[in-house]
């Protein structure tokens, strides 16, 4: 029995490396550009839609990797030059709206594009099979998405902590101005973390069609799962958003075993006991 | 009763071991217009904080009147007779200039104000307590103008303003012609003289010539702590001010 | 002052009331209309586009009807079961509605049942939920699909036939009012033939992710895993069982699948080797399916699937009540539905009088591996096909 | 927020309103093609205008409103069924039970603010759901509650109006709105509603000045959760049902959607964008199932370039059909 309970807590971070996944786009267009983004999970179903047509295009799922998640990214970059520079400037409030309303439309647009029906995508060849350590079974893709989360975030802590654009982008999220002032185009620099935020929704949701193939409604559980992932790190925390993505994937794997139907209300419970006791997540800065 | 309306004992506000305001002991006469000042730094801003309420001061004691008000949240000062004014203009942008004082005025009701079955005209009291207010403002001709459309003095006037609605016995204000240009700022002194007639008014300055021309008693802070105390004279010809305020300059 | 123009207010809307508004319509001289309640838009466009289609043929069939022309109209109810009602309310106290079919939520099933009997009307529908002839039917309604008692007699007994070393079993069930149904079901079967049941996990009405639970079921060992739920959550169960190499393991079994549109998302990738229960499948040999294959085939160029073939049969069952009845009066509809027999896709049907079910074949099918695959469609193979259903007096049932 | 003053210390427009008011209820049966969709607009357009005495009058941003209506529904449905009480009663009741739930959530979502106060009211949404749907033997779980009666009003045994008739249904409701419509109107010029928008306006300044927040947001709070509850139980027994989506995230967000596209701060507005709302669905849906995508759009052009909703529109119309300068623009907007 107590084994089990190992299986699901290694099963449960490995979940949470892909919540971690999921929601670290989210969270990186909050601290950065104080923005919030409720489209995030619409994003996340495109990017597996793409995949699919780009599986379906190329067979091969690798370039899918990295066409889809680049098409999302070009999309979103323009949606911000039409529409969401236009509002940066205006309460939380009707930027939600703004990002519900996309939501609607790409969720439509990809029913009327891809048909109601899902979309299967399979595991990439190579990464067929699972690896077998006594009793415990785990998927090499499953491996695979760890490793590869893995390497994301690293990547992204480099871009954002140690270039000259990750200098940029935090000192913009501090002050317009003085960015401005060095001569940098602030709003070229806005566009380019819109896109980078939510390619990486675009990467997340290409990683995880092989898992849950593509489906025009997941939306709204994708964007239920990064908010409850970011807001229990810390908005806008890079680190929480690897911490709170990991606490929800053991939560909801251990619940599996002790109380499944209490896995959602377990889960917003803590989200909600986060914002009562620490108001800015685990990791957030006030 | 004792003469002083305010009194704070060894007030402190720590953050960690940095301690904003540390031991300060201040003490204001009814009836004066008292005012703080100090090189940036030197705490007034944060002990403004404590004595409102903005910040909960970690430790000493805050007297109004006797009356220990430490632990009273910031919304329940202004009941025992306390009110105050913002350095940075913090007004209802989009309510009239005269909703703008009625809701002051009606603010000292507590929870009175969660009537919500009387019209608002019920309140006479209220409206003509705006009213009042408007003329000694003299922002009458402005009193349907959203607060939000009034000239950047005119906000100052309003911001100070809004303060005495609630008929409080000290007036706290905080640095009242911060960002006001030179032509208005008699205006706000002349305002200020007004109010200290029948109000005791704790201000914190930056503008040294209308601490000077105005106030009755000074007390300078440096490093979270009282330096001097006096008249106006006294600090003006206080050795440790000069140094504090050169400190500053070089 | 105020309150006065309230009280006046108060009384125009009062005296509104007695206004015949709208009701001149209900009486108009029309042309009969048959209503397909029909999910469009909303989450389950998926099955209404395809349920939609199935009435469509149906209609087709009957330009006319007793001497008057024949009308289809279908409502969409959003995937939601409150628009649903309201809807349907609208289509009886305006238009005079009284003959429905469709639905695809339980839940709107249900509801709308009611305000059909109300209004005397006759209702078919397609949906899971055993209340529906059960303990919340009612003389206007009648159900197409076979009950989860059927559905789990009719996969796990020849299953257990098919695989007499397989001893252990281990479910996985949503915790809702089907999943519970079908689980308990299930435990009666396990008991009566001996089966070890070693465990079930309940998942909650959204779960999608599933690997919590493979692992549960992996640590079970079983020799048969029973997927117990439907829907996209049965697909991601299954395609993440694939995943965790299960079907190397186990058998899998899932007892309620959506059938070929399903199948064809998910792929003999992912089929090949499972056991799957179904109401309908489109290579099943009967005269009346050889028709709607090829009608389906002519009409829009794919092969039948469960909504499609549900809706169609549905339709059509009711029109030749109508026609039976000789009669647009919905008692007299509904009378001639008692015990009518009819060919339906899986062979004879006939509609049980005692609660309105209609009784059926259920089918356990499995998936084919890729390179036996006769066409893209060729996904399964019938193993088993059966009928099983509870006495009328155990459904809860009552008839007036 | 930067919407223009929403109440101007309105005088002399209430009469005004209510006419309008009473006219528009008159109309909508006549105008649409049934009573049962004008029913269901009005008992929206409560959910709508409840949710603006948050959003629009004190600027928070619930997403629990779909809590209260669900709550309403189950609340009344079961009172009636199980404990046999009358039309009024089980109104009272669902008010009642809003009103706790609202207090409930209100007294810990009010403790943190902006975005975080939204997350708050998210999560509590979703384990309500939760648990209605865990409750099945209360709430008939995901089948929904069925059977919900609609009780005749009734004054000592006799039937004072039949409710079964959808007209009698519609008049019934209609009343009931108009009733809280002038409700909701005289809360907005008490000093309790002009003291939301203080702290709407200005939280800091609103505490400076003596208010304690707290209370005024809980109490707004449970006003919101008792009108929508009542709006809920009414929607039960239009339906004789009561789906386990009246409580899920999705109600929640089309109330949302509905007040701000009628526009937020205007009580009149919430009536025109649950209309508006509704009627969208009801026609687009016939026309083409993708209808949502269109949702999606008029979502971003309310914000975009019409952020006083359709109600500020139709007033900026006015404004511009009328030149004239005798006309004061303002007291269009006002309420």
């Amino acid at each position: 029995m107590l084994d089990l309970y190992l299986f699901q807590l290694l099963n449960g971070l490995g979940l949470g490396m892909i919540y971690f996944l999921i929601a670290v786009g989210l969270t990186i267009i909050f601290g950065l550009l104080n923005f919030v983004n409720f489209a995030h999970g619409a994003f996340f179903l495109l990017g597996a839609y793409l995949c699919y047509t780009a599986v379906a295009l190329t067979g091969n799922f690798w370039l899918a990797l990295l066409i889809a998640p680049l098409a999302v990214a070009a999309l979103a970059w323009m949606v911000e030059r039409v529409l969401i520079k236009r509002i940066y400037h205006l309460p939380h409030t009707f930027q939600i709206l703004v990002t519900l309303g996309i939501a609607l439309i790409i969720q439509e647009a990809s029913v009327l594009i891809w048909g109601p029906v899902g979309k299967h995508i399979a595991v990439p060849p190579e990464l067929r099979g699972v690896l077998i350590i006594g009793d415990f079974i785990y998927p090499y893709y499953r491996l695979f998405l760890i490793g590869f989360a893995a390497l994301i975030g690293l990547g992204l802590w480099l871009l954002l902590e140690r270039t000259r654009f990750g200098a940029l982008v935090r000192a913009g999220s501090e002050s317009t101005e003085t960015v401005s002032l060095l001569g940098t185009n602030i709003f070229r620099l806005f566009s380019l973390t819109f896109a980078l935020g939510v390619g990486l929704a675009g990467v997340a949701g290409v990683l995880f069609a092989p898992l849950r193939g593509a489906q025009p409604f997941v939306g709204p559980e994708i964007l239920g799962i990064a908010f409850v992932v970011v807001v229990i790190g810390g908005m806008g925390s890079f680190g929480g958003a690897l911490v709170g993505g990991l606490l929800v994937g053991v939560v909801q794997s251990m619940m599996s075993s002790l109380w499944p139907q209490g896995a959602s209300l377990m889960i917003y419970g803590a989200m909600a006991a986060v914002i009562l006791v620490r108001p800015y997540g685990l990791f957030g800065r006030a | 009763m004792s003469e002083f309306l305010l009194e704070t004992h060894n007030l402190q506000l720590a953050y960690g071991p940095f301690h904003a305001v540390d031991g300060v002991d201040l003490k204001v006469r009814a009836g004066t217009i008292h005012t703080v000042i100090g090189p940036n730094g030197a705490g007034k801003t944060s002990l403004f904080h404590c004595l409102t309420g903005e910040r909960q001061a970690t430790a000493g004691k805050i007297l109004l009147n006797g009356q220990d008000i430490v632990r009273k949240p910031s919304h329940g000062r202004v009941a025992l007779g306390m009110a105050r004014s913002f350095q940075l203009t913090s007004l209802f942008q989009n309510l009239s200039v005269r909703e703008n004082l009625r809701l002051a005025a009606q603010g000292r009701d507590g929870l009175g104000a969660l009537n919500f079955w009387r019209s608002v005209e019920h309140k006479r009291s209220h409206w003509d307590t705006a009213d009042q207010v408007l003329e000694r403002l003299k922002l009458n001709g402005r009193a349907e103008t959203l607060a939000g459309e009034l000239s950047h003095g005119q906000q100052r006037v309003l911001e100070v303003g809004m303060s005495i609605c609630a008929k409080p016995t000290l007036l706290m204000l905080d640095e009242p012609t911060s960002g006001m240009g030179i032509d208005d700022i008699p205006v706000m002194t002349d305002l200020i003289c007004d109010l200290g007639r029948d109000h005791t008014v704790l201000l914190i300055e930056h503008n040294m010539s209308i601490v000077m021309s105005i106030s009755q008693r000074i007390t300078v802070m440096s490093h979270g702590q009282i330096l001097v105390e006096g008249t106006p004279d006294q600090v003006r010809n206080d050795e440790r001010v000069r140094t504090a305020y050169l400190g500053e300059a070089a | 002052m105020q309150r006065r123009t309230l009280l006046k207010a108060g009384l125009a809307l009062g005296a509104l009331g007695s206004l015949p508004l709208g009701a001149s319509r209900v009486f108009a001289e029309q042309p009969l209309t048959f209503y397909g309640l029909k999910s469009m838009s909303g989450p389950f466009a998926s099955y209404g586009k395809y349920a939609d289609m199935g009435s469509r043929l149906a209609i087709a069939e009957h330009p006319q009807l007793l001497g008057q022309p024949l009308k289809y109209k279908v409502i969409d109810t959003e995937g939601n079961a409150g628009k649903a009602v309201r809807k349907v309310q609208e289509a009886i106290g305006q238009d005079g509605a009284r003959f429905f079919q469709g639905c695809t939520l339980s839940s709107s099933a249900l509801a709308v049942s009611k305000e059909i009997n109300k209004a005397g009307g006759v209702f078919m529908t397609p949906v899971g939920a055993d209340e529906i002839t059960g303990k919340d039917c009612n003389s206007s309604t009648f159900r197409w699909s076979v009950p989860t008692y059927g559905a789990i007699r009719e996969t796990l007994v020849p299953l257990i036939k098919l695989l007499p070393e397989a001893k252990r079993w281990y479910t996985i069930t949503p915790q809702y009012v089907f999943g519970d149904a079908l689980l308990d079901n299930a435990r009666k079967v396990f008991s009566e033939h001996g089966i070890e049941h070693i465990g079930n996990s309940y998942h909650s009405l959204q779960e999608q992710e599933f690997s919590g639970y493979l692992t549960n079921a992996i640590a079970a060992k079983p020799d048969v895993l029973v997927l117990l739920n439907f829907g996209s959550q049965s697909s991601n169960a299954l395609r993440q069982a694939v995943n965790f190499g299960i079907k190397d393991r186990m058998k899998v079994l899932l007892v309620w699948s959506a059938g070929l549109d399903q199948f064809q998302e998910l792929g003999s990738d992912v089929l090949e080797g499972v056991y799957l229960g179904a109401q309908y499948w489109h290579q099943v040999d009967t005269p009346l399916n050889r028709e709607l294959v090829a009608a389906t085939r002519k009409a829009y160029g794919i092969n039948p699937n469960y909504p499609l073939a549900a809706d169609y049969i549905g339709t059509r069952v009711m029109l030749e009540a109508i026609i039976k009845a000789n009669s647009l009066d919905g008692a007299a509809v509904s009378k001639a539905l008692q015990g009518m027999s009819f060919q339906g896709p899986t062979g004879d049907e006939l509609i049980r009088p005692g609660d309105h079910q209609v009784l059926k074949d259920y089918y356990l099918l499995r998936g084919k591996p890729q390179a036996q695959m006769q066409d893209d469609d060729d996904l399964a193979e019938v193993l088993h096909a059966g009928r099983s259903f509870i006495e009328v007096s155990q459904t809860g049932c009552a008839l007036a | 927020m930067t919407e223009k003053n929403p109440l101007a210390v309105a005088k002399g427009h209430g009469p005004a309103l209510l006419l309008l008011l009473v006219v528009t209820l008159i109309g909508l049966p006549l105008i649409l093609p049934s009573t049962t969709l004008a029913t269901e607009i009005l008992i929206f357009g409560l959910a709508a205008l409840a949710c603006n005495l948050l959003l629009g009058y004190t600027g928070l941003l619930s997403f629990g409103q779909g809590i209260f209506f669900g709550a309403g529904a189950y609340g009344a449905a079961l009172l009636m069924i199980h404990l046999q009480w009358g039309m009024l009663g089980a109104l009272v009741g669902a008010a009642l039970f809003g009103a706790l739930l609202a207090l409930l959530v209100g007294a810990l979502a009010i403790r943190r603010k902006g975005i975080y106060f939204v997350m708050l009211t998210l999560a509590f949404s979703q384990m309500a759901y939760f648990l209605a749907y865990t409750l099945s033997g209360w709430t008939g779980g995901d089948n929904g509650l069925l059977d919900v009666p609609r009780p005749n009003i009734t004054v000592a045994g006799h039937v004072l109006l039949d409710l079964a008739d959808p007209r009698h249904f519609y008049a019934f409701v209609a009343v009931l709105f108009l009733l809280i419509f002038a409700g909701a109107l005289r809360v907005i010029r008490s000093p309790f509603g002009s003291t939301l928008l203080a702290i709407r306006e200005n939280e800091t300044r609103a505490a400076a000045i003596g208010y304690d927040i707290r209370h005024f947001k809980i109490l707004v709070f449970m006003l919101s959760g008792a009108i929508t509850g009542i709006a809920g139980a009414l929607y039960a027994m239009l339906l004789h049902f009561a789906p386990l989506s009246n409580i899920d995230l999705m109600m929640s967000e089309n109330i949302l959607i509905m007040t701000i596209v009628g526009g937020t701060g205007s009580l009149f507005g919430s009536l025109l964008g649950a209309g508006a709302i509704v009627l969208l669905g009801d026609v687009l849906s016939e026309l083409w199932p993708r209808w949502l995508m269109l949702l999606g759009v008029i979502l971003i052009l309310v914000v975009v370039f019409m952020r006083g909703g359709l109600w500020g529109g139709l007033a900026d119309l006015a404004k511009r059909l009328r030149p004239s300068p005798a006309v004061d623009g303002k007291t269009k907007e006002q309420l």
